[in-house]
């Protein structure tokens, strides 16, 4: 009989369909991956299964557990399984703990809750618990708050009150979304070991289909509020009979069509920026520090380099990729770049001249030239103004040089370019999807005819089979109007379909630097190395599992990062 | 931590320097001499020149300016126009008045906005919620001194119960005292929990739908003792930020409300030694005003550390 | 809605009264006393201010002169004796009481009187009344129970004035201290004073005269109006001498616990006119403002009826009172037609300046109203006494403005120097100089009545009522002024009940 | 997590539609309109003259030919009462405004600046806040003369802080979100990117927070009235009424009640609307802060 058996689950948020007719079960010691796009119903399928809906929530059908029916069940009762039968692992570790309590004192309740046992008692099994999760009293003391942990150790921290009662079923809503690829890695193979040893079920949620190949026995794939399809994993990759799915899988593994790169200048009916010979952005040496809070009355406040001493160029029609985990110096160093921010040290040339010299002419022929994309597709547009407006926003740089005809001309234009249609020029943000947004900032980078686009994590937000059309879309466009590309990214994979040459960050420091398909297939740096390896990939993982028996666990090392704050 | 405090404890004496050297030059504007109010209409210039000497008045205005400043700095008032005693003591005698019935206020309004709020926001739109939510959107709106005036009607007129205004003093009883104190103090207090009510509702509601929330949820924790357990403490850090601010808005209707119930607290003090032009108290006691504003908005700042520890370290 | 309430209201009142009554036991008399005042003295050193509030607590309670003045206005022998008048009117000798003592235990002698009178003519004096002491010319002991005071011209009101509050007797040793630790000769000491609570008076065991009735007595200050009623009808005050609302009068005189006396001051409340200022400067405009402000609505409105209509500057009750209430009768289109005469144009704007006390407040906004009739916009500007003290009085910076002069007898200042309301009338100030060089009684009053006519022709300034004394006390309660010569309670003759 | 809005379809019903079944702002609204309308009429229509002083028909209580009865001196209440709301709405919408005035331009000031000046505008902010507002309002009171120019000022002043507080706080964010970054690499300067997205998208808060102020404004102004710093009669204000009435309290409790109650119900409409406009206007920037 099935752990967990999820039977014709309908559910209406203020009377908006969530789900339809949902079916799933677990067995005891399986692991079900559940994948689909943002929106899919997977949430609250398993928000269902917790009976921790939001308000105005109504479900029908049946949800059993051990074949007691969870749906309608009494609060009280329902108390006594959270946490002891059923536990769970949310998204985002950086709000899920209490700010105020301390992770020993979080975990320590789990015990007091459900055991009723004297609080000495409670915390000392916490300790063997958080020692369980990685987490050695010894170095990382119970009496820490959460903000003087990592983001991967709060994790830990979460998986620690999950896992501390030993549930039979533990669910988790993409738990490694938030983290950074070499934390994602450690994580994953932590809550493998762990229900491994328990022999607890775990029902995975994920819209990133190499996890599910690396992790689960059975994968199910929701679209919509319903389950369009669910197999064993190694049958359900090879042989998948959805069309969702198809296309689901064809995105995960999606690389965009580029023409070979050319020598600058000598392609035919490029834009003329291209044709000038030379690099167009060149940093030097650069520096750029943030000053922190003064330790002391007199003595100078410390400081924090974001950006040590980076030297980059790129060249005219070449894309260059930059990637490194959060916090390491890639936003910043975009800014500084854009001429937003100063640098501190080095120099940033402008086709071959400092910026820093640059009159307010120089500074608009840069902006003109030089353009970006930013990560956000809802944070980058000004809500109040319509799409023609909003793309046509650089064009305050020609201001003078065009007039309103050409103006609509190029909106149109670039629209077009983008695969949006010219009467979109009069939408709203809001009325655009998220990939639809994502392609308006690209028309408005694209507006001054620039020779560079700077794209910080520009497919990051969307879901894999917006990401595989904006991907495609940039290989396009590049090759359409000979721009150079600047990516800055974290994902791996997406680094090496788009770029030519790639620059691996780390904590504000270029490591290691060369051309994509060398760095990646054979890193030279430590650093690069990890990462490289960390990085979830789809045919890896299927590689693996074929070979794979179930790996000891070894998650019981800390994350490397160092606490924050 | 230390040097955190010490940093902010300069800008707080830059800010009170600054707050002295203004309220000087205002009362050097204010028009009105207090020789005139004490000697009346049948004075004579020479009696009004010898009056102005015996106050140093004569002097001029920034000698005088750094007379009262440094008094100050050494705990000296200086000496009272009008009363012919130090300032100093007439504010202790004052603030045996008004800082019990800002405490007083200040408790009720805690203690009924806090459970309130948190009932409101615990019982989100139930009629509980809506009947909460209406009668705070009502004492808002009331004017302190018109429920004032309103409680002297009901309570002191009608039934007698409580006196009208007035004050017997501490040695009078703790009970006479309390007595007169107790309308004052729900006249402050309504209007000042009903906002502090409605902040904590949203604060909780705010709270309850954080992450670490669902967390605590999940660990199966009840809603109720979520709330007590990890959202109550998480909601308070907002709460602690208005009644900071309410503090001051406390003692400007201290100044009201001690005017209309007729308590020899600070606020008609001061407010008696504007009309009388005794302005050496008038400096004084603005200046302490001030000073307890700064001090307070600094003590709920040091108060974050202690409710928060994600603060603790960084300041 | 109100009306129900006010109804309600009522019946409350009544049941708490009948309650009240009922609960009242008869028992032996009591000795001691609360009194509500509505004004906190600054301090309580009658030598040193001028506030009304001082005089209220410690004149002839306290502090005493060599005169008092009892409560009918008469001059009466206090710490002196008799005295003597030489026939030229310049020399008064002073016989003091023997035996007298100081509340600090120091004895009461001549040197004292010295003492006190030259202080208060010194050149660095504080005293608010120093134009009292003006007329001395020199002090000299005779010997310790003789003064004589030699003045510079005759002085008809010398005696009078020397009972004055500013002229109390003090001594060398504790003047001083006396604005905090007031040492006086008078029946009471000074027990407590609770800061903007109350001021408390013990009996004075070692008193020169016949002792006070009452061992203690407590001065309540009750500034609110409500408060004072609320105070009142809970008994928490026996008195309020002065009762500040005459709005609430009607419900104490319809209770029978309570003893209302409606009687009078010296306090000539009048509408000043700025006479060195156009328009006033013209008389057919004072005059048509005369005729313009109806005094009657004036005193309904602004004192609900208390308070007695007067024509010129003088009292009623005082000796050569003559009624010129009919001068000016209340007539607008006369108003409006001398006004034209006059040339002021119809809207012609002004400043009616208002001091804090009530009557001023409401009789202004009424006298506005009943200008703007005539054609005359009065801006209302109410002040503080500080301000008005130096814009209005010093300044003379105002058009119009309503002041109550309380002190007795005061028509020497329409003889003065550029005093406020700036009359100059050489004919006026001869008539007064006449009167102040007379002693004979006759003559005296007759030379008043002239006076009182002159400011009444000249229309000098627009003269209202008499401010009422409107005293409320605890029915069993005796001795206390009906009548408000000057603003004090005396206490020495006050008792419960017999 | 997946929000319930992200499945929720978006489908923003049209503003009025909105505000129509919205009850508080309904209230609220009407409760403002009321008095605007009350207001508006008095210029041309009050049932007597506001403010004529009868003394013979003083203190007369409620009938068909006086709603409200008559006070102390004789004048209608109703007709006060409606005048009074002229004085109450005109203080608190100058008062506002110079909040407005002042303080959204130096708070947007500081917020572009950052540095030093910015850091100054919301010291000397704080520093305003400090102060005991009364007390500012009286030494003012005393050194020009009471009115309603000096209630609107004394009023004005404490706005500044407010507003420019918030347009700082509101600011700030903003200018950290893409779109400015956006605007910035468009070549668009500090003056331009104010005017076209820092503004705009603030507008809806400085609306919200204009109403709150408003109710504000109007307890202000009732205080200073209430302590004789208000305008001045003959002009009606609410807060003076209940001065006036203080001492008949025991006599003729419903002149106090009266203009009591028209304070609470104009606040409280005020408010109602504020919180109205709150939950109407797009909420998103409110809440991203």
């Amino acid at each position: 009989m099935a752990l967990l058996d999820i039977r014709n689950l309908d559910l209406n948020i203020y009377g908006v369909p969530v789900l339809r007719g949902v079916s799933l079960s677990i067995a005891a010691g399986e692991t079900l991956g559940l994948v689909g796009e943002s929106g899919s119903g997977k949430s609250m399928t398993a928000l269902a299964t917790m009976q921790l809906l939001p308000r105005g929530a109504s479900a029908r059908g049946s949800i059993r557990l051990d074949g007691e029916e969870l749906i309608g069940r009494d609060e009280r009762a329902m108390c006594a399984l959270r946490g002891r039968d059923i536990s769970m692992v949310f998204q985002e570790p950086m709000t899920a703990l209490n700010p105020l309590k301390t992770v020993g004192a979080q975990v320590s309740e789990v015990f007091r809750l459900h055991l009723g046992a004297p609080r000495a008692e409670c915390d000392a099994w916490a300790s063997q618990v958080l020692e369980r999760v990685g987490l050695p009293p010894a170095r990382y003391a119970p009496d820490r708050y959460p903000h003087e942990l990592s983001g991967g150790q709060r994790q830990r921290v979460v998986i620690a009150m999950a896992v501390a009662l030993k549930p039979k079923l533990l669910i988790a809503d993409e738990p490694t979304t938030a983290l950074d690829v070499t934390t994602q890695a450690q994580i994953l193979t932590l809550m493998r070991a762990l229900v491994a040893e328990d022999g607890a079920s775990l029902l995975l949620i994920t819209h990133d289909l190499a996890v599910v190949a690396e992790t689960a026995d059975r994968v199910a794939v929701m679209r919509r509020g319903e389950v369009v399809e669910e197999g064993e994993t190694a049958a359900f990759f090879g042989g998948m009979t959805h069309p969702y799915s198809r296309a689901l899988l064809e995105a995960s593994t999606h690389v965009p069509q580029r023409r070979p790169r050319v020598a600058p200048g000598t392609v035919p009916g490029t834009a003329p920026a291209a044709r000038e010979g030379g690099p167009i952005l060149v940093a030097d040496g650069v520096v750029r520090e943030y000053r922190g809070r003064r330790a002391g009355w007199f003595r100078p406040a410390g400081c924090h380099r974001a950006v040590d001493a980076v030297t980059l160029s790129v060249a005219p029609g070449e894309s260059v990729g930059l990637v490194g985990e959060s916090g390491c110096g890639k936003s910043t160093l975009a800014r500084t770049l854009l001429a937003l921010e100063a640098p501190q040290g080095g120099r940033i040339l402008f086709r071959g001249r400092d910026v820093s010299s640059l009159d307010a002419a120089g500074i608009a022929r840069l902006r003109r030239d030089v353009q970006v994309v930013f990560q956000d597709p809802y944070g980058s547009f000004d809500p109040r103004h319509k799409a023609g407006r909003l793309v046509a926003e650089p064009l305050h740089l020609l201001r003078g040089e065009i007039d309103a005809a050409e103006r609509d001309r190029r909106i149109a234009r670039v629209l077009s370019d983008v695969g949006l249609r010219p009467e979109d020029a009069e939408k709203y943000p809001h009325e655009f999807s998220g990939g639809q947004r994502q392609r308006l900032a690209i028309a408005r980078a694209l507006i001054t005819r620039p020779a560079l686009i700077v794209l910080d994590e520009p497919v990051s937000a969307l879901d894999v089979s917006i990401r595989a059309q904006v991907l495609d879309l940039l290989a396009e466009l590049q090759a359409r109007h000979a721009l150079a590309y600047l990516f800055i990214s974290h994902d791996l994979a997406v680094v090496r379909a788009i770029t030519d040459r790639v620059l691996v960050m780390r904590a504000g420091i270029i490591v290691e630097q060369g051309p994509t398909a060398a760095v990646l297939d054979a890193p030279q740096h430590d650093y690069t190395r990890t990462l490289v390896a960390a990085s979830p990939d789809l045919a890896r993982a299927l590689a693996e599992r074929r070979t794979r028996a179930m790996p000891a666990a070894n998650g019981r090392s800390a994350d490397a990062a160092v606490p924050s704050a | 931590m230390l040097a955190y405090v010490g940093r902010r404890l300069l800008s707080l004496a830059v800010t009170l320097a600054i707050a002295s050297a203004i309220v000087f030059t205002v009362m050097e504007i204010l028009p009105g001499d207090p020789a005139e109010v004490m000697l009346g209409t049948n004075a004579r210039p020479d009696t009004l020149a010898a009056l102005r000497a015996q106050y140093g008045l004569d002097r001029p205005a920034p000698e005088r300016y750094l007379a009262w400043a440094g008094g100050l700095l050494q705990g000296d008032m200086g000496l009272s126009y009008t009363y012919s005693v130090p300032v100093t003591q007439l504010v202790a005698e004052r603030m045996w008045v008004s800082l019990p019935l800002a405490l007083i206020a200040l408790t009720l309004t805690t203690l009924i906005a806090i459970p309130v709020g948190a009932l409101a926001a615990a019982k989100r739109n139930s009629a509980t919620d809506v009947g909460v939510m209406t009668a705070t959107q009502v004492g808002i709106a009331v004017p302190n001194f018109w429920f004032a005036m309103l409680l002297v009607l009901v309570f002191a007129i009608t039934l007698r119960w409580l006196p009208a205004g007035g004050f017997p003093g501490w040695k009078a009883g703790a009970w006479p005292a309390l007595k007169a104190l107790v309308l004052p103090a729900v006249a402050l207090a309504l209007p000042q929990a009903s906002i502090l009510a409605r902040v904590m509702r949203s604060s909780l509601l705010d709270t309850l739908g954080e992450d670490y929330v669902r967390t605590a949820r999940a660990k199966g924790l009840t809603r109720a003792q979520t709330v007590r357990r990890h959202a109550l403490r998480n909601a308070l850090i907002p709460v602690l930020t208005i009644m900071g601010l309410q503090f001051s808005f406390l003692l400007a209707g201290t100044i009201i409300i001690e005017n209309v119930f007729f308590l020899p607290g600070l606020g008609r003090l001061v407010f008696q030694a504007i009309t009388q032009r005794d302005l050496i108290v008038v400096k004084s006691v603005v200046m302490l005003l001030v000073a307890s504003v700064v001090v307070v908005n600094f003590l709920v700042e040091v108060g974050y550390a202690a409710v928060d520890p994600r603060l603790r370290r960084r300041v | 809605m109100a009306h129900r309430i006010a109804r309600v209201l009522s019946l409350a009142l009544v049941a708490g009264i009948a309650g009240f009554a009922a609960g009242v036991a008869s028992a032996a008399p009591r000795k001691d006393v609360t009194l509500g005042v509505r004004l906190e003295p600054p301090h309580l050193d009658p030598t040193a201010g001028a506030a009304a509030a001082i005089g209220e607590v410690v004149y002839a309670n306290v502090f005493e002169g060599l005169t008092r003045i009892d409560r009918n206005g008469a001059v009466k022998p206090a710490l002196a004796e008799r005295w003597e008048v030489s026939p030229d009117g310049r020399t008064y000798t002073f016989f003091l009481r023997k035996g007298v003592k100081f509340h600090d235990g120091t004895d009461f002698d001549a040197s004292d009187v010295k003492f006190t009178l030259d202080r208060a003519r010194a050149a660095d004096s504080v005293n608010p009344q120093k134009g009292l002491f003006a007329p001395i010319e020199a002090v000299e002991v005779v010997d310790p129970a003789t003064v004589k005071v030699a003045l510079k011209q005759p002085t008809g009101r010398f005696l009078f004035d020397m009972g004055w509050a500013a002229a109390v007797i003090v001594a060398p040793e504790s003047a001083a201290d006396n604005r905090t630790k007031p040492v006086g000769t008078g029946p009471f000491t000074l027990a407590t004073w609770a800061k903007g609570d109350r001021i408390e008076l013990a009996r004075n065991p070692n008193y020169w005269g016949r002792p006070a009735a009452l061992d203690k007595a407590t001065f309540k200050i009750i500034g609110d109006p409500t408060a004072a009623f609320a105070a009142l009808m809970a008994g928490d005050v026996d008195a309020f001498p002065i009762y500040p609302a005459p709005e609430n009068v009607d419900q104490f005189k319809a209770d029978p616990r309570f003893k209302v006396v409606v009687g009078n001051t010296e306090g000539k409340t009048i509408l000043a006119m700025n006479n060195g200022r156009a328009p006033f400067t013209d008389i057919r405009v004072r005059r048509a403002l005369s005729q313009a402000v109806d005094r009657k609505a004036v005193i309904d409105g602004a004192m609900y009826g208390y308070g007695a209509p007067i024509g010129s500057h003088f009292a009623p009750q005082d000796k050569g009172y003559v009624d010129l209430t009919g001068r000016y009768p209340h007539d607008p289109k006369a108003a409006q037609a001398l006004l034209k005469e006059a040339g002021v144009a119809a809207g012609t704007r002004l400043r009616l300046v208002l001091p804090p006390p009530d009557y001023a407040r409401r009789g202004g906004e009424i006298i506005a109203a009943q200008l703007r009739k005539v054609g005359i916009e009065a801006e209302l500007v109410p002040m503080e006494w500080a301000q008005w003290l130096s814009e209005v009085f010093k300044n003379r910076n105002y058009d119009l403005t309503v002041i109550s002069h309380v002190e007795p007898l005061d028509l020497d200042i329409y003889a003065r120097e550029s005093y406020y309301f700036d009359y100059k009338n050489p004919e006026y100030k001869a008539l007064y100089d006449e009167l102040a060089a007379t002693s004979d009684e006759g003559k005296r009053i007759e030379l008043l009545k002239k006076a009182q006519e002159k400011i009444a022709d000249d229309a000098v300034n627009v003269f209202l009522f008499l401010l009422p004394k409107i005293g409320i006390w605890n029915a069993e309660l005796k001795g206390l002024w009906e009548n408000a010569p000057i603003p004090v309670n005396d206490l020495t003759e006050v008792r419960w009940g017999e | 997590m997946t929000h319930p809005a992200d499945i929720a379809p978006r489908v923003p019903r049209p503003f009025v539609a909105r505000a129509l079944a919205h009850p508080s702002f309904l209230l609220g609204g009407a409760i403002a309109l009321v008095v605007a309308a009350m207001a508006l009429l008095s210029f041309v229509w009050t049932p007597h003259e506001a403010g004529a002083i009868e003394i013979a028909r003083k203190l007369r209580p409620p009938s068909t030919e006086h709603w409200f009865g008559t006070d102390q001196f004789g004048r209608d209440v109703l007709s006060m009462i409606m005048r009074g709301a002229v004085t109450s709405m005109a203080v608190s919408f100058v008062a506002v405004g110079i909040g407005v005035g002042l303080g959204v331009p130096l708070g947007l000031l500081a917020a572009a600046r950052r540095g030093v000046l910015g850091e100054a505008v919301m010291r000397a902010n704080d520093f305003v806040f400090a102060f005991p507002a009364l007390i500012i309002a009286i030494m003012l009171r005393d050194v020009f003369g009471p009115g309603a120019v000096n209630a609107m000022v004394a009023i004005g002043i404490f706005n500044v802080p407010v507003f420019a507080r918030l347009a700082y706080g509101a600011a700030l964010p903003l200018w950290t979100r893409e779109f400015v970054m956006a605007a910035r690499v468009a070549g668009k300067g500090g003056a331009l990117i104010t005017l076209e997205h820092i503004l705009p998208n603030m507008l809806n808060l400085l609306i919200v927070q204009a109403t709150v102020q408003l109710s504000l404004g109007i307890l202000a102004e009732a205080a200073l009235s209430y302590v004789g710093l208000g305008v001045q009669p003959p002009q009606p204000s609410w807060g003076r009424m209940l001065n006036e009435a203080q001492t008949l309290m025991a006599l003729a409790p419903r002149l106090a009640l009266i203009p009591g109650t028209a304070i609470v119900l104009t606040v409280l409409g005020l408010n109602l609307l504020g919180d109205g406009l709150r939950d109407l206007l797009d909420p998103r920037l409110a809440r991203e802060r």
